[in-house]
C-alpha cells in the first residue's frame, strides 16, 4: 500500500507542479482572477448592498446560495451524527452511580431502585471516581458569558469587520462545548436540551431558506433581499444589508446548534453521559 | 409561478427536510407525509420544468436576482430537464416503496432518516440544476454526506465501508474543486457557461489540461469506474435496503451526467474531443471497466453484491459512450442515465422486497422465491431482461446506440466488451432465476426468528415496483419519441 | 509583508503537517492538527485573508481540535504508524 | 538558472500547497490508523484552500474591507470611489469559507464512523480490522 501510494502521490504531485508553471505569478494584480469577476464585487458593493465587508456580502448576497447550502452541509452533517450515534434504547441492567457533592462520597443505586431524595447534593457520575477540578470550573464558569457576548457581537458585527454568522456561531457553540468539557455534560445538557439543540438546528437553516423563500413570495427571485424593503419600510438597497443580517443570524443559530450537537454525540459515543 | 419552478424544485425539498427534522422531535407519524408531499411536488416541478423546456428552450433563473457571471444562475436545457425528472420520479417512487423497510429497520430514529432522505435528493437535483461549477461542490457535498449517514446505518460492516467510502468520496470531490480553482486560475471566472466562453483562446494552457485531468479523476472516483471502483460494492451492499435503492439507481448516474455535462457544456466536445488525445484510452479504460465488473459480478455469489458490480459494468458503458466522441455514442450514453436508474431502481427495490421479507440476499435465500412472491420476481425479470438487452425493454435500445456508436467510431473493442457483458449479464441472471425458481423453499439456515411464511411483500412495496417494472417497457417503446425530443436537442450540433 | 516571517511560517506548516501524520500517538496527532490549522490561519491572515483565517481559527484550530480529542477519548490513542 | 529561480520565488505558496496537499494524500492513501487518514483527509483539504487563497492575493493591495464604509454615507452617492486594484480579490475567500464549513462537516460524520468503527472491532487500525474479519 506504502509504495502504490507513493507512486499515486507522486504522479498528482508531477501533475500538478507541470500545470503550475502556467500560472500567473503570485499576487499578480492583472491576473485573471483580479481582473474578471472581482473587480464589480469590489466597485459596486457598496452601491448595491451597502456593506463596507465584501466578504460578507459576496457571501450572503451575491452567492447567498452557496452559503446557504453551506448551512445545510452543516445541518446534514449534525443530523447524520445523530443518526449514526445515538442510542435512544439502552440494552441490559443498568447502575447509577452518585456523588455526594459535600463529602465525595459514591453511592451507587442498582437498576430499578429510586433516585436520592435531594438530588441537589447529588450529582450523577459514570466512573466510581471522577477528578473534581474546583479551578477550571469556576474559570470557565467566568470565561462564558464573556465568550458568548463576543460571539453576538461578531454574529452583529459582520457587515463592517471580518466575521459573521458562521464564525460566531462556532464561537457559541464552542462557549457550550467548553461548559461540557470542564464540568460534564450533563450540566451542559441542562442548559441545551438535545431537543431544543435539534430544533434550533433546524430552525437555523430554516430561518436563512424562509427569507429566501419569503423573496419569493414577493414576487421577486429567490433570496433577492430587496423583495424585503416592502416589509421592513427601508429602500431597496438597504432591505439588502438588512436581509443579510437576518440571513447571518440564520447562520449563527443553525452552525452553533450542530456543533453542539456533534460534539455531543460523538464525544459520548451516542449514550450523553458525562462526556469527556 | 411557473417561472419560479427552478427555485422551487430544490427549495420544496430543502424546507420540508428541516420540517421533517422538526416533526421527528415532536410527532415521528408526520415525516412520512411531509416527505412523500414534497416529493411529488418536486416530481411535479421537474416534469413542468421539462414541458417548459421542451416549450421554449433553455430557462436560465437567476438566484438572489444577480446577472449571471456575479450571481449563481440555474439553466435548464433538455439534458439536465431529463436527468431532472429521473431523479425526482425514482425518488419518490423509492420512497413510497420503502416507508415499510425503514420503519422496521429503524424504528426510532425515522424523523433523522427522513432528513438525511430528503436532504440528498435536494443535493441531486440541485447538482443537476445548477450552472455554477463551484455550487455544484457544495451539492456535491450535501449529496455524499447525506449518503454517507444513510448507508452507515445498515449492516454490521457499514461503517467500515462507509468510512472508506468517506476517504475516497473526499478525495474525488476535492480533486473536483482543485479542477475548479485551476479553471477559475486562469478565467477568472466559476459561471460554467461564462467559462466556457473564455476557454477557446486558452486551449493549449497546461493548467487547462491539468483542470480538466483532476475533474475528471474526481469524478471518476465519484462514479466508481474501474480503477477507482473499490468503495462501492461493499457501501452499496451493506446499506440499509430503503438507503441503497436511493443512492444505487442515482448517485453514479448523476457523476455520470456531471462528467457529460462538463464535456459538453464546458470543456466543449472540440477541446475534449479533437484537441486531447485521451479519447482513446479513456474507452479503452472503459472497456476494462465492463469486463472486470462483469467477471467480479460473475465471483459473487451474493444477490446484492452482484448487482453492484453489475453498476461497476454500466458506468463502464455511460463513460465509454461519452468518451467515443460521436452522436450516437452520446445518445446512448444520456439514454442509458436514464435507463440504468431505472433498471437499478427496479431490480434493487426486488433486493428491498426480498430483505424485507426473507432478511437475507445471499444466493441460498432466494430458493424457491417465485412460488412465495410471484410479483416481485416477475419485476425482477423485467429488470433483469432490461439489463441484459432485450428488445422490448428499455436496455436495448440505449445499447443499440452505445453499439452503433462504437461502429461508427470503428472501436470494436467497445462493441465487443458490450456483448461481452450482455452475455455475462444473462448468464448471472438465469443463475438467479434458476435457484429462484427450480430449487424448493428452504428454511433451514437460521432464520427461526420469523414464524410466519413467507408472502409476497405488502401492497405499499409492491405498487412502486409495478410502476417501476412498467416504466422500463414504456421507456423501451417510446425511445423514438425521448431521443428525437429531448435527447437529440441536448447533445450540441457540433458534435456529429 | 514580511517575508522572513512568512518564510518561518510556511516551513512550521509543512513541519506540523509531516508531524501531525508521522507521530505515533492519536492524541499527539491531534495536538499537531491543531498547530497546523493555526499556523495556516496565520499565513492566510498574512495574505489578507481575514476572514478566512478568522474561521480557521474558529473552526480548524477550535472546534476541529476539539472533535478529534473527543474521538480520542472515546476510542484510543494507540496506532501502529 | 535565474529563470528557473525566478519562477520558484514568484509561486512559492503554490509550491507549498503541492507539497501539503500530496502529505495529505498520501496519508489517506498510505496510513494504516483510521483517525490517521482522517487528519490526513483534513490536511488535503486545507491545502486547497491554501491554493484558493493564494489565487486571491493581490500584491500592494488590502484587506477587502471597504474603507470609509462606516458613517452616515449614502450608497450610490459614495464620495469615495473605490477602485478594485486596492484591494484583494474577495471571491476565493468566498468559497473557502463554504468549503472550510464541509470540510468540517465531512470531520463530524468522518469521526463519529470512526467512533462507530471502534465500538464494534475494539481498534482503529485497518489490518487488525480486516484479521478480525477475515476470522469470522
Amino acid at each position: 500500500m506504502k509504495v502504490i501510494g507513493l507512486l499515486i502521490v507522486i504522479l498528482t504531485g508531477a501533475l500538478l507542479v507541470y500545470a503550475t508553471v502556467d500560472f500567473p505569478p503570485w499576487g499578480d494584480p492583472t491576473s485573471p482572477a483580479s481582473t474578471h469577476l472581482s473587480p464589480h464585487y469590489i466597485e459596486k458593493t457598496m452601491e448595491e448592498t451597502s456593506v463596507p465587508n465584501i466578504v460578507t456580502a459576496v457571501l450572503a448576497d451575491y452567492r447567498g446560495f452557496d452559503t446557504m447550502f453551506e448551512t445545510t452541509v452543516i445541518f446534514g452533517a449534525g443530523v447524520a451524527c445523530f443518526f449514526l450515534l445515538r442510542v435512544l434504547r439502552r440494552e441490559g441492567p443498568e447502575q447509577r452511580l452518585y456523588r455526594h457533592t459535600l463529602t465525595d462520597m459514591t453511592i451507587r443505586i442498582k437498576d430499578g431502585s429510586k433516585m436520592p431524595a435531594d438530588l441537589d447534593e447529588f450529582e450523577r457520575i459514570d466512573t466510581l471516581w471522577t477528578p473534581r477540578d474546583l479551578i477550571v470550573t469556576t474559570i470557565c464558569r467566568l470565561l462564558i458569558p464573556f465568550i458568548q457576548l463576543f460571539a453576538l457581537y461578531v454574529i452583529a458585527h459582520g457587515h463592517h469587520s471580518p466575521g459573521g454568522g458562521f464564525q460566531g456561531g462556532v464561537i457559541l457553540g464552542a462557549s457550550i462545548i467548553l461548559l461540557a468539557i470542564s464540568h460534564d455534560m450533563r450540566t451542559a445538557l441542562k442548559r441545551m436540551r438535545e431537543k431544543l439543540n435539534g430544533l434550533l438546528c433546524a430552525t437555523g437553516v430554516f430561518i436563512y431558506a424562509g427569507t429566501g423563500a419569503l423573496c419569493l413570495l414577493f414576487g421577486l427571485n429567490f433570496l433577492d433581499y430587496s423583495a424585503l424593503a416592502s416589509i421592513l419600510h427601508v429602500d431597496p438597497v438597504t432591505a439588502r444589508s438588512h436581509g443579510i443580517l437576518i440571513v447571518e443570524i440564520g447562520v449563527g443559530v443553525a452552525v452553533m446548534a450542530t456543533m453542539i450537537w456533534i460534539y455531543n454525540n460523538v464525544s459520548s459515543s451516542g449514550k450523553y453521559d458525562e462526556g469527556l | 409561478m411557473s417561472e419560479q419552478y427552478p427555485a422551487l424544485l430544490v427549495i420544496v425539498p430543502l424546507i420540508s427536510a428541516f420540517l421533517i427534522s422538526a416533526a421527528g422531535w415532536v410527532n415521528r407519524r408526520l415525516c412520512f407525509p411531509i416527505a412523500v408531499a414534497a416529493l411529488s411536488v418536486t416530481a411535479y416541478t421537474s416534469v413542468g420544468l421539462l414541458m417548459r423546456v421542451l416549450d421554449e428552450g433553455v430557462i436560465i433563473y437567476r438566484l438572489g436576482g444577480w446577472p449571471p457571471p456575479w450571481g449563481i444562475a440555474y439553466y435548464v436545457d433538455h439534458l439536465n430537464g431529463l436527468v431532472l425528472t429521473v431523479v425526482a420520479v425514482v425518488a419518490l417512487l423509492n420512497l413510497i416503496a420503502s416507508q415499510k423497510s425503514i420503519a422496521q429497520e429503524f424504528p426510532e430514529k425515522t424523523g433523522p432518516f427522513y432528513t438525511l432522505y430528503v436532504l440528498m435528493v435536494t443535493g441531486l437535483l440541485g447538482i443537476v440544476v445548477t450552472g455554477d461549477a463551484f455550487n455544484l461542490y457544495v451539492l456535491l457535498e450535501i449529496a455524499s454526506l447525506t449518503g454517507y449517514g444513510l448507508i452507515a446505518m445498515g449492516e454490521e460492516r457499514a461503517p467500515l465501508a462507509t468510512l472508506n467510502y468517506v476517504y475516497m468520496g473526499t478525495i474525488g470531490a476535492c480533486f473536483y474543486l482543485l479542477g475548479v480553482g485551476y479553471l477559475y486560475i486562469v478565467t477568472g471566472s466559476l459561471n460554467m457557461v461564462d467559462i466556457a466562453g473564455i476557454l477557446p483562446a486558452l486551449y493549449q494552457s497546461k493548467a487547462v489540461l491539468a483542470a480538466f485531468i483532476i475533474c475528471m479523476v474526481g469524478l471518476w472516483l465519484k462514479m466508481a469506474l474501474f480503477p477507482l471502483h473499490a468503495w462501492l460494492p461493499n457501501a452499496y451492499t451493506f446499506a440499509p435496503s430503503a438507503a441503497s435503492s436511493l443512492i444505487a439507481p442515482l448517485m453514479t448516474k448523476v457523476m455520470v451526467y456531471v462528467m457529460i455535462r462538463l464535456i459538453l457544456t464546458v470543456f466543449t466536445p472540440k477541446f475534449a474531443f479533437a484537441s486531447l488525445a485521451v479519447k482513446d484510452p479513456i474507452v479503452w479504460l472503459a472497456v476494462i471497466a465492463i469486463v472486470m465488473g462483469a467477471i467480479f459480478a460473475l465471483a459473487e455469489r451474493n444477490l446484492k453484491k452482484m448487482l453492484t458490480y453489475i453498476i461497476i459494468a454500466e458506468v463502464g458503458y455511460m463513460v465509454g459512450g461519452a468518451w467515443l466522441g460521436n452522436r450516437a455514442a452520446m445518445t446512448g450514453a444520456i439514454l442509458h442515465i436514464v435507463n440504468d436508474a431505472l433498471m437499478t431502481l427496479c431490480v434493487f427495490l426486488v433486493v428491498g422486497n426480498i430483505v424485507y421479507k426473507v432478511k437475507g440476499y445471499a444466493f441460498e435465500d432466494l430458493k424457491g422465491l417465485f412460488r412465495k412472491m410471484p410479483f416481485t420476481m416477475g419485476a425482477f425479470v423485467i429488470g433483469a431482461l432490461s439489463i441484459i438487452g432485450v428488445p422490448p425493454t428499455c436496455g436495448f435500445f440505449s445499447k443499440w446506440y452505445l453499439i452503433s456508436g462504437a461502429i461508427q467510431a470503428g472501436h470494436y473493442g467497445f462493441m465487443v466488451a458490450l456483448l461481452f457483458s450482455s452475455l455475462v449479464n444473462v448468464v448471472l441472471f438465469f443463475r438467479v432465476f434458476e435457484i429462484s425458481y427450480y430449487e424448493p423453499f428452504s428454511d433451514h439456515h437460521g432464520h427461526e426468528h420469523h414464524s410466519q411464511p413467507i408472502a409476497e411483500a405488502p401492497l405499499s412495496m409492491l405498487v412502486p415496483l409495478m410502476i417501476v417494472a412498467a416504466g422500463l417497457v414504456l421507456v423501451g417503446i417510446y425511445t423514438g419519441d425521448i431521443v428525437n425530443q429531448i435527447i437529440q436537442f441536448a447533445i450540441p450540433e457540433a458534435l456529429t | 509583508m514580511i517575508w522572513q516571517l512568512d518564510l518561518a511560517i510556511l516551513t512550521l506548516v509543512v513541519i506540523t503537517g509531516i508531524g501531525a501524520i508521522m507521530v505515533k500517538d492519536l492524541l499527539g496527532a491531534a495536538i499537531l492538527f491543531g498547530a497546523y490549522s493555526f499556523m495556516m490561519c496565520l499565513l492566510w491572515s498574512i495574505m489578507g485573508a481575514v476572514d478566512v483565517s478568522f474561521t480557521e481559527a474558529s473552526v480548524g484550530a477550535g472546534v476541529s481540535t476539539v472533535f478529534f480529542v473527543a474521538a480520542v477519548f472515546r476510542t484510543t490513542r494507540r496506532t501502529k504508524d | 538558472m535565474s529563470e528557473l529561480l525566478a519562477t520558484l520565488v514568484a509561486k512559492y505558496n503554490y509550491w507549498i500547497y503541492i507539497a501539503l496537499m500530496m502529505i495529505g494524500l498520501y496519508a489517506i492513501i498510505a496510513k494504516n490508523n483510521l483517525v490517521k487518514k482522517i487528519v490526513g483527509m483534513n490536511i488535503f483539504q486545507t491545502a486547497i484552500i491554501l491554493f484558493y487563497v493564494s489565487i486571491g492575493a493581490k500584491k500592494g493591495a488590502t484587506i477587502p474591507i471597504i474603507e470609509h464604509g462606516h458613517g452616515e454615507e449614502v450608497h450610490g452617492a459614495a464620495s469615495h470611489v473605490v477602485h478594485a486594484v486596492d484591494y484583494i480579490n474577495p471571491l476565493p475567500h468566498v468559497l473557502m469559507l463554504t468549503a472550510i464549513v464541509v470540510a468540517v462537516a465531512t470531520l463530524g460524520v468522518a469521526l463519529a464512523l470512526a467512533v462507530k468503527v471502534h465500538d464494534k472491532y475494539k481498534t482503529l487500525e485497518e489490518d487488525e480490522i480486516l484479521a478480525q474479519l477475515r476470522k469470522k
